[in-house]
């Protein structure tokens, strides 16, 4: 029995659903089937749909096998710092990708490590490395954060019975901890692995927006739109909320 | 032989402060204590999960305080059995015999053997999250003692279990401790467990040992009002006592009651509700306490109904159904209250 | 007594937290105070914390009026097509902002809802309107799922005891489960706000880069990177930092 | 009167499944059951928390089932006190007087006096987190009380509490009670509860009520060998049956014993330990199972011993330490045990 209160908050609710279908039903359905099936077979779209793949592979292993040692240590040990070390790896979760960009930018250009990488030979700004550095820069702290959680919930008298059965503490981790955090990890991955897929502002900054070179997924959005190719830019686009339904 | 030397650690909001105990070879020793006491930190410190801050920890007259906990030769059994979910039951009873390179033939072999012994040997293709609490709780104990430990430390191993089966796994480790001989520490908030299995016991309160020996004696003579509230004692009531040779006189207000005690001045005496016997008339008896007095209250409690007597101060004893109905006894009614001068447990207040 | 093990890992951290520190450090200490302090009060910065401040704030209050109704119906009521709801709402979470802001341009521009409302004398798209509706469609699913979580973390026996008591439904919500789930909806207020404020994919293709018109700071960011302003793109990011840092 | 019909419900995983009680006024009413009987969906559908799926709730003959909560006249209190965190204890216990609207003035008088019964008067300034369980569940009931509501619905409104507070609760449950002659509906798994407070009882199982009567009918006629089981009955075997006249031989293989029952075939007996007369020698009375058997186990259990004889089947008694020292029992010595034909509670298997 409905009463004015849940009717009201039922209909809000639903006014807001049929908005948000709209807006990206609306999208798919703009261009024709043909048309779509053109565009997402098109030369550049399938270079895109590539370079994607390949970069967010690699950044996405390269979180892994980062957050997974910094999780644990954050998560287990106690050194000093730790609160500090806290703040520094949350602090990029609430920081907008495009400032991430900029520092890299700065970093890996004009900056004194910069200078001496590009001295040594190692030029790192506008390139499809630089696309792997911004994915990795921006996302792994939502590896860390993820991967964190789940060895928060693993309890640690797991690692302290194993212990008293004759582990190591890096046999209790590799025997115990990990198989039992695997599906933490997984969900981690998947998250990641989206997220860098989609990742737009720092790679626009970092790796720049060269048609055909550094042109991801949604550098390819950006340089369609900018170009009043629209089909393109959808057909991108179209991917993109694939993979997200994918992902949830 | 364990020693443990003014052993502390703290640990969080947790700590030890100056521990000292003294554990046999093949011992039942039980620790006893409310949660917060510190049980399980000194428990994991002799696994030695926890460096300790100070005193040591030796075996046989060897420090053991530093080594690995897998090099001490100890077994560890939680409340909430922490068997990997990710192994089945006979992987987890093995997993100590792989980390030791064993044939895989020989695994098989005394796993087998030590889940018989536990009663399971037919869960043994089953994972931990399919079984009941009693068979994870025996499913840990064999993983634990597989390896042919030392020492067995149990922390609350039948907390989270049933009625039933807490009372059917506590008979067995009596069986168990029998047959392997080994030293069992188990710690425990219950003082039942404290009867049915322990040869000695220690009392722990706020990081440190407050009583230690045999049941009987804590039971019977409590060495405070925490430990004599902890295991169950009523009848508690303030009183002014006064030493003559070997006994007091002990002025609670309205009575006056003996005791054997040496402890002069303000005191809290506490008499348990079973040592009371209740009569309808006088009883001849060494009984230094007998007093009249009205039935003012009977509450049945399914096993056995509390009796409030008013003989000044209310005194309450316990007695079975059935001799309530033999003596016929009822609210209103004039009875007999008596107890030993032994039975009156004296605390300075 | 530190292990091998556990060695590695606080290692493999210090490297991590070093790096971190060193990139976003080395943005904000790049130009010289008295540079950093010409380019925060220049007219062009001025004007982009301004716009910022005032879209964020409002495109977060329009958040929370629905994210609240929203929240509480999703954890509250059982309605036909809960799971559907779900998942409609939460697609958004891992759908790039950049592929939000083309189906927010395709819907206000040549889809049939915007051209009915450009008829009506209502255009969006490019326009300071834009900057709200863009950071309102991103940030409502944060908002909305910030606020459920503080919803199913109070015991809905609360409002079953208000209710004997004498409210009714609306009387308990309003009485209890609001007061109650304060603190959650503090926090979802401040990180809804920070990110609206960061909001750049979405803002760049709804509302374009105008200068001076549609520029909030992450466009005065990108804006002044294409121009070679290095030192203004700076004072952009150092302040989106400074707000990162406090919503922490 | 409080009539249900037929209740149906069903939500999430539990479910009511025609329920029918039938409550008088003024009468305190428990409901027991285990974790999961559906006690409490019960009890939240006549507070108006859930509508029906199917059944009818009249109050006086009039239907109330589809009312809103608040004109139920019901006052809730649950095991976990639910206090409203952000107003004080004042704040809490007037919260259903303020929507009524009433002067402040007023308000603060009732709320006053209903914290005074409670002996929470000194804590109105206080925040509920601030409390000790038993002060906020305290409050809670006064919270339910001051807007005097024609039926007070507990849920298990003892279970958080430590042992002493629970036992001091209860009696004030009693005085409650006796003092604002409502109705109270009570929910609780203790049995316990049941012989402290209820006038009558219903027991429920699997969303039905299995059994309706006075505390010590369903103690001491338990109708399911489950009411028996939760109600603590111990000694419990399987046998057959063969019924002459008014009374029953069961077979139990080793021995036979005599039972007051028509139930025929194979059955299960019980025997509650209590009601098992242990003594030295044959005694002169008027039960009709006598058996001569050795004692296999004495298990000392703090307040009471458990003795087990085994008599062809092992049978457990219970005794009090005293009775134990005064017959001089021993593991291993011949006694006789002895239960009456109606002690033998019959059970269909």
């Amino acid at each position: 029995t409905p009463t004015i209160f849940s009717a009201t908050f039922l209909a809000i609710s639903t006014a807001l659903l049929v908005f948000m279908v709209a807006v990206i039903a609306g999208l798919v359905l703009y261009p024709s089937l043909p048309q779509l099936i053109a565009s997402l077979t098109s030369a550049e779209i399938l270079f895109a749909i590539q370079l994607s793949l390949i970069t967010s592979a690699i950044s996405t292993a390269l979180c892994i096998i980062i957050a997974v040692p910094v999780a644990y240590a954050m998560t287990r040990f106690s050194f000093p710092g730790k609160s500090l070390a806290n703040v520094v790896v949350n602090l990029p979760l609430s920081l907008p990708p495009l400032v991430a960009g900029v520092a890299l930018l700065i970093f890996f250009g004009p900056s004194l490590v910069g200078t001496v990488l590009r001295a040594s030979g190692i030029d790192i700004v506008y390139t499809v490395t630089a696309i792997v550095v911004a994915q990795f820069f921006v996302n792994v702290p939502y590896m860390i954060r993820i991967t964190r959680s789940a060895f928060e919930t693993i309890n640690p008298r797991y690692e302290h019975v194993a212990r008293t059965l004759g582990c190591s503490d890096w046999g209790a981790f590799r025997q115990v901890t990990l198989p039992l955090a695997t599906q933490g990890l997984v969900a981690g991955l998947v998250i990641t692995w989206s997220k860098s897929i989609g990742e737009f502002g720092a790679v626009l900054l970092l790796a720049g927006a060269t048609t055909m070179k550094t042109e991801t997924l949604p550098i390819a959005v950006y340089l369609n739109i900018s170009t009043g190719e629209l089909n393109e830019a959808i057909a991108a686009s179209v991917i993109l909320i694939g993979i997200a339904l994918v992902s949830l | 032989m364990l020693q443990i030397t003014e052993l502390s650690k703290t640990l969080g909001s947790f700590a030890l402060k100056g521990v000292s105990l003294s554990i046999a070879d093949g011992e039942y020793f039980i620790i006893l204590g409310p949660t917060g006491a510190g049980k399980t930190i000194l428990l994991e410190t002799i696994a030695g999960i926890h460096a300790p801050d100070a005193g040591s920890i030796t075996m046989d007259g060897h420090e053991i305080s530093r080594m690995e906990p897998k090099e001490r030769g100890v077994g560890m059994v939680y409340q909430d059995y922490m068997l990997f979910p990710h192994l089945t039951v006979e992987e987890n009873i093995g997993f100590g015999l792989k980390q030791r390179s064993i044939d895989p033939a020989a695994i098989r072999k005394q796993v087998g053997e030590a889940a018989e012994m536990l009663g399971i040997g037919h869960l043994l293709e089953r994972y931990p999250g399919t079984l009941s609490g009693g068979e994870q709780q025996r499913a840990a104990i064999a993983r634990a003692l597989v390896i042919k430990p030392r020492i067995l430390l149990l922390d609350e191993p039948l907390s989270a279990l049933d009625v039933t089966t807490r009372e059917r796994l506590r008979r067995e480790l009596v069986l168990i401790h029998r047959r392997t001989k080994i030293t069992i520490i188990h710690i425990t908030h219950h003082f039942e467990d404290l009867f049915a299995l322990a040869e000695r016991a220690a009392v722990m309160q706020n990081g440190t040992v407050v009583q230690v020996g045999t049941p009987e004696e804590i039971f019977k003579r409590p060495h405070t009002e925490f430990i004599a509230n902890f295991t169950g004692m009523e009848n508690l009531i303030r009183g002014i006592s006064t030493v003559h040779d070997t006994e007091a006189s002990i002025d609670l207000g309205r009575i006056t009651v003996t005791a054997l005690t040496d402890i002069e001045g303000e005191v809290v005496v506490g008499i348990r509700p079973e040592e009371v016997i209740i009569s309808a008339g006088p009883i001849a008896s060494g009984a230094r306490n007998s007093y009249r007095g009205v039935i003012t209250d009977i509450r049945p409690n399914g096993m056995f109904s509390w009796v409030t007597i008013d003989i000044g101060e209310p005194l309450t004893g316990v007695l079975t159904p059935q001799s309530l109905a033999t003596m016929n006894l009822a609210v209103g009614e004039n009875v007999y209250a008596t107890f030993k001068a032994s039975a009156v447990h004296v605390f300075a207040a």
